[in-house]
């Protein structure tokens, strides 16, 4: 008798979504001691299973059919307090986020009892440590002490982890739990659940967009597309040999994390020359007491070749993002030279910049932020050459041809950026930064906040315009095989030193930095490489 | 235009904005419904409401009630209007500094703001009048000093969280001039807190005006809904109308500025509806 | 002015036209069968709380009121504004007007115990109230010597015959002090002032800022058997409200002067319990007017003045503002003080004379119908003297002229005044009996300077100044009547100032209090004969 | 948040109160000495009749003959002494009037503050915890016609309603002029009089609290942890009290210090109509008297009143939330 039985559950979305139902008729599974993964882009619904199982589900989401039995109960048919009851006692929910997943006014032991005596356990003085111990966090004692706010988000996962378990439930459901943290943290909390899994067989409801994670963990997979469940089996069927046309793109979509033949780079000087730069922040400190100071970039040098994509790797905190903005002169370093062509950009005034600003351009990160939503789409392209000097009719002409290139009809022209998907507001910051003719192109994480299919059309895109206008491309990224997948030589950065840096190919195969060594080894479901498309 | 739907679904905000526009009708038609001035003694003393043909009775001069109401939403609005846009000036202009340079001068703007907080703002807008006499523009100029801080703080912070937004972060990359970015990139996003403001704002200068002139700091020529209730205040036995009927105008004009205030709020930013508008 | 006649609220009208309030005097009380009985504190009201009680060092009404009960002057003045004995048991005028003998009662005590003697007579007149009343400066200078023969006698020799000397020796003109308190100190800081030491009816006793002062009876006054009172408590209630209440619930025996507002008093007066008398104003006869600045162009013609007072409607004042507390004024002398010449007559209230009168003087109406405008200085003392601004502004606009009214605080009102820095304002002065003592001040050319309560508005006119002063030094009554005949018709023509209400305060008295009103100076009197009936 | 970090952060936020309290008695002092018109010539006004001689007189003796900064220099160290100057106009030290009118005042800021916080709060809680059930659109609609009500004509019509027509509460000042009672029945009598002024002002302020602490509590109860609450199987009333309210409070604490300067300028307007003897209605009185050694003593205090009140509310909010660093 399955531990879990979803059956053909429907939930209705209140009127005016995007369509009739969040889910529709989802059958599901799942076996003690087993972990099934639900995979899907968002807006997939794939954690509305989730929320219904625990009852957690927002107002206004009527379940329309269906049943979830749990250990031979309905649990849609329980009274809220009947459910209460059975919330994390038999079954235990952890989330993605985090960073505020935590009271941050309560201290981290005091909300774990909380989840003991809610359920009559009044062993929390001994359990506590214990818990903490079981997913190998240090000195549990004085941390049960400790406010969230001192520890990191791999350590609040760990201590959702804890909270989850302490009643040793039969069910865990995991949405997403690691998407928000870095690689190396990333693979120890999968490996941690994995071992709990294992040791106290309970069953695992896992939901994640990365079929690395799914590759890394799963024992069953459910593949979900616009609220239906569209293919179901063992992880070895379902990854290696796809049936659905709509999984088989997924997973065409996964990069492949092996490294490309790259061309000669070409003689000469190079495009970009960073020399012994130093950027150190100052942090708190004010009328009286002395803030605290951390270098955030300190030997960074590397050259960069014209045609050539340099990528620069590492975690979050390693300083990738600041050494993108001291070439691009958002951040002034202290010391250390950037040579441009041979002239020096380091402590250029504004003025003295912008010559160089036609040279020099950016992509970013987060497509809700990137665009000013007061200016249309036409504008916003436009306004670059504008600033330096074209007319407004040639400029306008110029963003209609660049749209066009970035694959987005012209009629976007002049449409305002909240009409537009994330996919397509990169495309139009990429026409932006082109609208320059660029000699240097600075990408600073751009496709890491979209979906996997979204995420390889953009790179595809990037790829072909480089070689089209022979662009020189620093790549920003966290995702070693996003990297893997553009870029020609690759550098791994650790707290604001650059530890690694060569051909990607030698890179990924034979690192000789240990820390690069970790980085690889983190990266989710590396052993399996995706099917070429058939 | 979808901001007009949102506003109209929020039933409070077109009350308010309904008896708001009837104030003002009633502010301008003021000479037609009541010719002659509102000072003119008009009938008897202490006349309750209905007798001798004043619709709200008269005042210890024999004033008409009504007729003071009338040309009494003149100067509510547009010292409530004029003292906004003044301290909207101030505000927006220190905010911005202090939120976009960031740094020494944002502490610096920042103390000189927590320093005029800590003041009790109405006890310095009453010596601020009484000093420079009262007047109109002692009145305005009172009342813009003591309600910038609030514009400021909001201001401040809407700069500082749209300076490292990334759009701005690109205009720069673009080569423009900070004054550019400020003007066209920053300024148009921070606006919509910065209209829910001013409408909460006309809203307690108007309170503030009437609260001055009932302590007999109002302008004495020109004839408000602070100085009816002020002279009132002291025969409220004999004639309660005095007080009573001003108060409501005063109210109903406030009411109705905040309920336009939340619907603004509404409309302008939905993702705030369910956080409610901060006071 | 509406057309319709309006009539008065049924009960004001009759209480101010009907019966003159019964006036009961001592010998009124005898002889209606109520001996007077002994015993009972009197509550009366104090407002504004006075920064001391010592009259001459400060002479403002609470401080006048209250310092008459503990202290005395030599005489003390019937309605009629003859002098009666007070600490002076008699007293001999020389046939040529320069010498005067008083011979002062017997065993007078001070408060503290210590005798009362001529030289104490002397002390107050030539040093305590020559240094400390500026308004009686002139008057004491003209004495040439002031010797004491015995220590009951005092005999002053003055320089020229000045038939009002006596008019002076009220307790609120000069006050009897200490010798041995106030000798040698600095008058105006000595503590005594606080609690002053006095020959009076009562003794101070305790004074608790912002709530009361408790006088008690003082066992060894020089009158045998009196006062009646065991003591009077001075109860200070800041609140216009809450005084008119305790008047009305008889937690307050008696209030004076402006302890309640106009508009309150026809209420009180048809109230059963209580008697409402403006009696007792005579010697001080305070007279409201309109003071034009002379120095603007627009006032100097006497015309523009004429017609200004035509357009005032005296009785809608007395009655609408006043409340009927007063008398329509007739000339720059009261009718209730001496040598006041009843055909001296102000023109009477007429718009069209007033506007031919302003086309006389060349003030055209512009196109709006305005011939001028000024701005009008209200006095922030009440809320009366913004009514009467407010009605200024009224009455001069139907005559063409635009005025805009100026409030200010008490500060800027008084140096403005003084610095003759207005246009026109308001006033009320005292005349202290005798228009020589009172009324010369505001109309003789010797006297403009730039100090409150002096010809502050310029007026000068030679023969005005010829005629003042024959009145001053007339040695016989005829002679000074004739002149003063003189000035008040040719004021009256020149119209200086614009009178308006000769001012009546009204005081209001528990039916059980009797003797209260008997003198000139009224509540000024110093209350020994007072009694409370069962 | 251990002893020896707390001590620092009191003796930083101390210094720099004090900083704040000098500046402000430095401004209004200027601000003072910039108005026309001087005490000399209010008291040679009022005392009836005057001469040159007497009121250089009065300047000499109230020392404004000296140049400016030497008089803020000689006001500033009184201040630091507590010798606030002496009235002229009340002949009596600065510092014994306010002391005697200040309780007046703090009693009925600070009754109405409590009416204002409990009130706000509790119905800003309700009204958060059913939002869009009757009651919630019922609180919020009386919560914002309070707050667009003018103070004192909420004081008038109060007067008009429960003094003079059902005459069950006295209408003005603190205690009943005529009787001197003693220990309780005084104390009853002052209750009784509090409550009108105390209900106008608090009303107000609590219309003010209700919809903060509807806000916070709606965007706290959107935040995460209040899911993994209920998912640990907390009950909603545990997760509303302990989880939501702590947090949701945070900014309703940091809302009162700022307020604390309004509430006291409120009571001006209160104390007017009720006549309630406080530091309100001195500093109005001493305005239209000119009085500038009361003016500024009263603005010395009401700065001090609220300087620790802010005081109060950030040590408050340091020991309730611990992520305050306590760097600045």
């Amino acid at each position: 008798m399955s531990l879990l039985s979803v059956e053909n559950l429907t939930i209705g979305l209140p009127s005016g979504g995007d369509r009739a139902n969040a889910i529709e008729n989802v059958t599901l599974q799942i076996n003690p001691g087993e972990i099934v993964c639900v995979v899907g882009e968002s807006g997939s619904g794939k954690s509305m299973t989730a929320n219904a199982t625990m009852g957690l589900l927002p107002p206004g989401l009527p379940v329309r059919s269906g049943r979830i039995m749990f250990e031979g109960i309905d649990l849609l048919t329980q009274s809220p307090e009947q459910l209460r009851r059975l919330r994390g006692a038999r079954l235990a929910m952890i989330f993605q986020e985090p960073m505020t997943a935590l009271n941050p006014l309560m201290r981290v032991g005091d909300q774990i009892s909380e989840a003991l005596r809610m359920h009559g356990d009044t062993s929390a003085a001994t359990r506590v440590p214990e818990l903490l111990a079981a997913v190998n966090l240090p000195d549990p004692k004085n941390l049960a002490r400790a406010y969230p706010f001192r520890l990191s988000g791999g350590q609040r996962q760990r201590v959702m982890i804890a909270m989850a378990l302490a009643l040793e439930p039969s069910l865990l459901i995991a949405d997403e739990p690691t998407t928000a943290l870095d690689v190396t943290t990333q693979m120890q909390i999968l490996r941690l659940i994995r071992e709990i899994q294992t040791r106290r067989h309970t069953g695992v409801l896992f939901i994640t967009h990365d079929f690395g994670v799914v590759a890394e963990i799963a024992d069953r997979v459910a593949v979900m597309q616009h609220g239906r469940i569209v293919e179901t089996g063992t992880a070895a069927e379902v990854l290696n040999n796809p049936q659905h046309p709509y999984t088989q793109a997924l997973i065409a979509a996964v990069p492949r994390g092996i490294a490309r033949a790259t061309g000669p780079t070409q003689p000469g000087e190079p495009v970009l020359r960073m020399k012994g730069v130093v950027k150190t922040y100052r942090r708190g400190g004010g009328l009286f007491a002395k803030g605290t100071s951390f270098q955030a970039v300190h030997d960074a040098d590397f050259v960069l070749h014209r045609g050539e994509t340099l990528g620069i790797v590492g975690e979050s905190g390693s300083g990738k993002s600041t050494l993108a903005r001291c070439v691009v002169g958002l951040v002034t370093p202290e010391r250390g030279e950037i040579k441009f062509n041979g002239s020096e950009l380091r402590a250029l005034s504004a003025t003295a910049w912008k010559p160089f600003r036609r040279h020099i351009q950016m992509v970013f990160q987060d497509p809700y932020a990137s665009l000013n939503p007061r200016r249309s789409v036409g504008d916003a392209i436009a306004e670059g050459p504008i600033l330096h000097g074209t007319s407004r009719a040639k400029a306008l002409d110029r963003a209609r041809d660049l749209l066009r290139l970035v694959q987005l009809d012209a009629g976007a022209m002049d449409r305002f950026p909240h009409e537009f998907s994330g996919g397509q507001r990169q495309r139009i910051g990429l026409a932006r930064a082109l609208a320059m003719e660029p000699e240097l192109l600075i990408a600073d994480e751009p496709v890491s906040a979209l979906d996997v299919s979204v995420q390889a059309q953009v790179l595809g895109l990037l790829a072909d315009i480089r070689k089209r206008l022979g662009l020189t491309m620093l790549f920003i990224t966290h995702d070693l095989r996003v990297a893997a997948e553009i870029c020609d030589r690759v550098a791994v950065m650790q707290r604001g030193a650059i530890v690694e840096q060569g051909e990607t190919g030698s890179v990924f195969n034979a690192p000789n930095h240990t820390y690069t060594q970790a980085l690889l080894d983190s990266i989710p479901g590396r052993h399996w490489t995706p099917p070429e498309s058939a | 235009m979808n901001f007009a739907r949102r506003f109209c679904r929020h039933p409070g905000a077109v009350i308010g904005l309904v008896v708001l526009i009837l104030v003002i009708a009633m502010a301008l038609l003021a000479p037609i419904l009541f010719p002659g001035s509102p000072w003119d003694m008009a009938g008897a003393p202490f006349e309750p409401p209905g007798e001798d043909g004043m619709l709200l009775g008269t005042d210890s001069l024999g004033r008409d009630v009504a007729a003071g109401i009338a040309y009494g939403a003149r100067v509510s609005l547009l010292v409530g209007a004029v003292s906004t846009v003044v301290s909207l000036f101030i505000g927006v202009a220190l905010g911005a500094i202090a939120g976009y340079l960031g740094g020494l001068v944002d502490d610096l703007v920042m103390r000189f703001t927590e320093f005029f907080q800590t003041i009790p703002s109405f006890v310095l807008a009453i010596l601020l009048v009484a000093i420079f006499t009262p007047s109109i523009s002692s009145i305005i100029a009172a009342i813009a000093v003591v309600s910038w801080p609030p514009v400021a703080r909001v201001v401040r912070a809407e700069f500082m969280s749209l300076r490292s937004r990334e759009f701005v972060q690109a205009a720069q990359v673009l080569g423009k001039r900070p004054l550019g970015i400020v003007l066209t990139d920053i300024l148009p996003n921070a606006l919509s807190p910065i209209i829910v403001l001013a409408s909460l704002m006309t809203a307690s200068a108007i309170l503030l005006e009437s609260s001055l002139s009932f302590l007999g700091l109002g302008d004495p020529n020109l004839m408000s809904w602070g100085f009816l209730i002020g002279s009132g205040r002291s025969v409220i036995r004999l004639a309660w109308w005095m007080s009573v009927f001003p108060g409501l105008a005063i109210f109903a004009t406030v009411l109705a500025l905040n309920l336009v205030g939340e619907g603004l709020s509404d409309a302008l930013n939905p993702r705030l509806r369910k956080r409610g508008a901060k006071p | 002015m509406h057309p319709n006649p309006w009539l008065l609220t049924r009960r004001h009208l009759l209480a101010t036209a009907g019966a003159a309030p019964l006036l009961l005097s001592a010998s009124a009380a005898r002889a209606q069968g109520i001996t007077p009985r002994r015993g009972g504190v009197l509550n009366i009201i104090l407002n504004p709380e006075p920064p001391l009680l010592q009259i001459g060092v400060n002479n403002q009404t609470p401080t006048l009121i209250c310092g008459t009960k503990m202290t005395q002057g030599l005489l003390k003045f019937s309605p009629t504004l003859e002098p009666l004995p007070e600490l002076a048991k008699s007293w001999t005028i020389s046939p040529d007007g320069l010498g005067y003998v008083f011979s002062l009662q017997d065993n007078v005590k001070w408060h503290d115990g210590q005798p009362f003697t001529a030289d104490d007579v002397i002390f107050s007149v030539m040093t305590f109230n020559k240094e400390i009343a500026p308004r009686l400066r002139g008057v004491l200078a003209g004495i040439a010597e002031c010797t004491a023969p015995d220590p009951h006698t005092v005999r002053f020799v003055l320089k020229q015959a000045f038939q009002p000397f006596l008019l002076c020796f009220d307790a609120t003109a000069i006050p009897m002090v200490a010798k041995h308190v106030y000798d040698g100190t600095d008058f105006r800081t000595n503590p005594a002032n606080s609690h002053p030491i006095g020959t009076g009816p009562f003794r101070f006793v305790e004074w608790q800022r912002g709530n009361f002062v408790r006088m008690e009876r003082f066992p060894d006054y020089w009158k045998p058997g009196e006062p009646y009172l065991d003591g009077i408590l001075w109860r200070v209630i800041p609140d216009g409200q809450s005084r008119r209440l305790a008047v009305e619930t008889g937690q307050v025996q008696m209030s004076t002067a402006t302890d309640i507002e106009p508009f309150d008093v026809p209420a009180l007066r048809s109230a059963p319990n209580l008697d409402v008398t403006t009696k007792g104003w005579e010697y001080f006869s305070p007279l409201f007017w309109f003071e034009p600045n002379h120095r603007v162009p627009l006032f100097a013609d006497k015309r523009v003045r004429r017609a200004m007072s035509m357009a005032l409607d005296r009785n809608f004042i007395v009655q609408r503002l006043w409340f009927g507390l007063g008398k329509a004024a007739t000339g720059p002398v009261s009718s209730t003080t001496r040598f006041y010449d009843p055909n001296a007559k102000l023109p009477t209230l007429d718009l069209a004379a007033a506007t031919n009168l302003l086309d006389e003087a060349g003030l055209k109406p512009n196109a709006q119908g305005i011939r001028g405008s000024f701005k009008h200085l209200i006095p922030p003392y009440g809320e009366i003297w913004n009514r009467m601004g407010e009605y200024f502004r009224q009455a001069m606009a139907k005559i063409g002229f635009e005025v805009t009214l100026e409030s200010t605080d008490a500060g800027t009102w008084a140096s403005r005044v003084a610095n003759w820095d207005y246009e026109t304002t308001s006033n009320v002065l005292y005349q202290y009996g005798d228009p020589t003592l009172g009324v010369e001040r505001s109309y003789v050319t010797s006297n403009i300077q730039k100090i409150l309560f002096t010809n502050t508005s310029g007026y000068s006119n030679p023969k005005v100044d010829e005629l003042f002063a024959a009145a001053r030094l007339g040695a016989t009554v005829e002679a000074r009547q004739k002149a003063f005949n003189e000035v008040q018709e040719l004021l009256v023509e020149d119209m200086p100032l614009l009178w308006v209400v000769e001012v009546a305060y009204p005081t209001i008295t528990d039916k059980h209090l009797h003797n209260v009103i008997q003198l000139g100076t009224g509540d000024h009197a110093c209350f020994d004969d007072v009694f409370l009936s069962a | 948040m251990d002893i020896s970090s707390l001590l620092r952060f009191l003796l930083r936020r101390i210094i720099k109160s004090v900083l704040v309290v000098i500046a402000i008695v430095i401004c209004n002092f200027l601000l003072i000495h910039a108005a026309p018109g001087d005490p000399a010539t209010v008291m040679a006004g009022q005392s009836g009749s005057a001469d040159p001689q007497f009121m250089a007189q009065l300047r000499h003796q109230f020392g404004l003959d000296l140049p400016l900064y030497e008089q803020l220099w000689i006001y500033l160290k009184g201040v630091l002494t507590l010798d606030l100057g002496f009235s002229h106009r009340m002949q009596v030290s600065v510092a014994s009037l306010l002391l005697d009118r200040l309780p007046a005042t703090l009693l009925l800021t600070g009754t109405s503050f409590v009416i204002a916080i409990v009130g706000g709060v509790t119905l800003g809680a309700l009204a958060a915890r059913r939002v869009g059930h009757w009651s919630d659109s019922a609180i919020t609609v009386v919560a914002l016609a309070f707050y667009a009500t003018p103070l004192f004509w909420v004081g008038l019509m109060l007067v008009l309603l429960f003094s003079v027509k059902l005459e069950w509460l006295p209408s003005f000042g603190m205690s009943d002029p005529g009787s001197n009672l003693h220990g309780i029945a005084l104390a009853w009598d002052i209750c009784q009089h509090l409550v009108l002024p105390s209900l106008t002002l608090g009303l107000f302020y609590l219309a003010v609290y209700a919809r903060l602490t509807r806000a916070t509590m709606l965007e706290v109860l959107s935040q995460d942890f209040v899911k993994t609450a209920r998912a640990k199987g907390v009950p909603e009333s545990r997760v509303i009290s302990v989880h939501v309210l702590r947090n949701a409070l945070l900014p309703v604490i940091t809302f009162a210090g700022i307020q604390a300067g309004q509430l006291i300028g409120g009571s001006i307007l209160v104390e007017t109509v009720f006549a309630w003897p406080g530091i309100g209605r001195l500093a109005f009185e001493a305005l239209l008297a000119r009085d500038y050694q009361v003016l500024m003593g009263v603005f010395f205090c009401t700065s001090v009143v609220v300087v620790i009140f802010n005081l109060l509310t950030d040590l408050l909010y340091a020991v309730v939330d611990p992520r305050v660093e306590v760097s600045t």
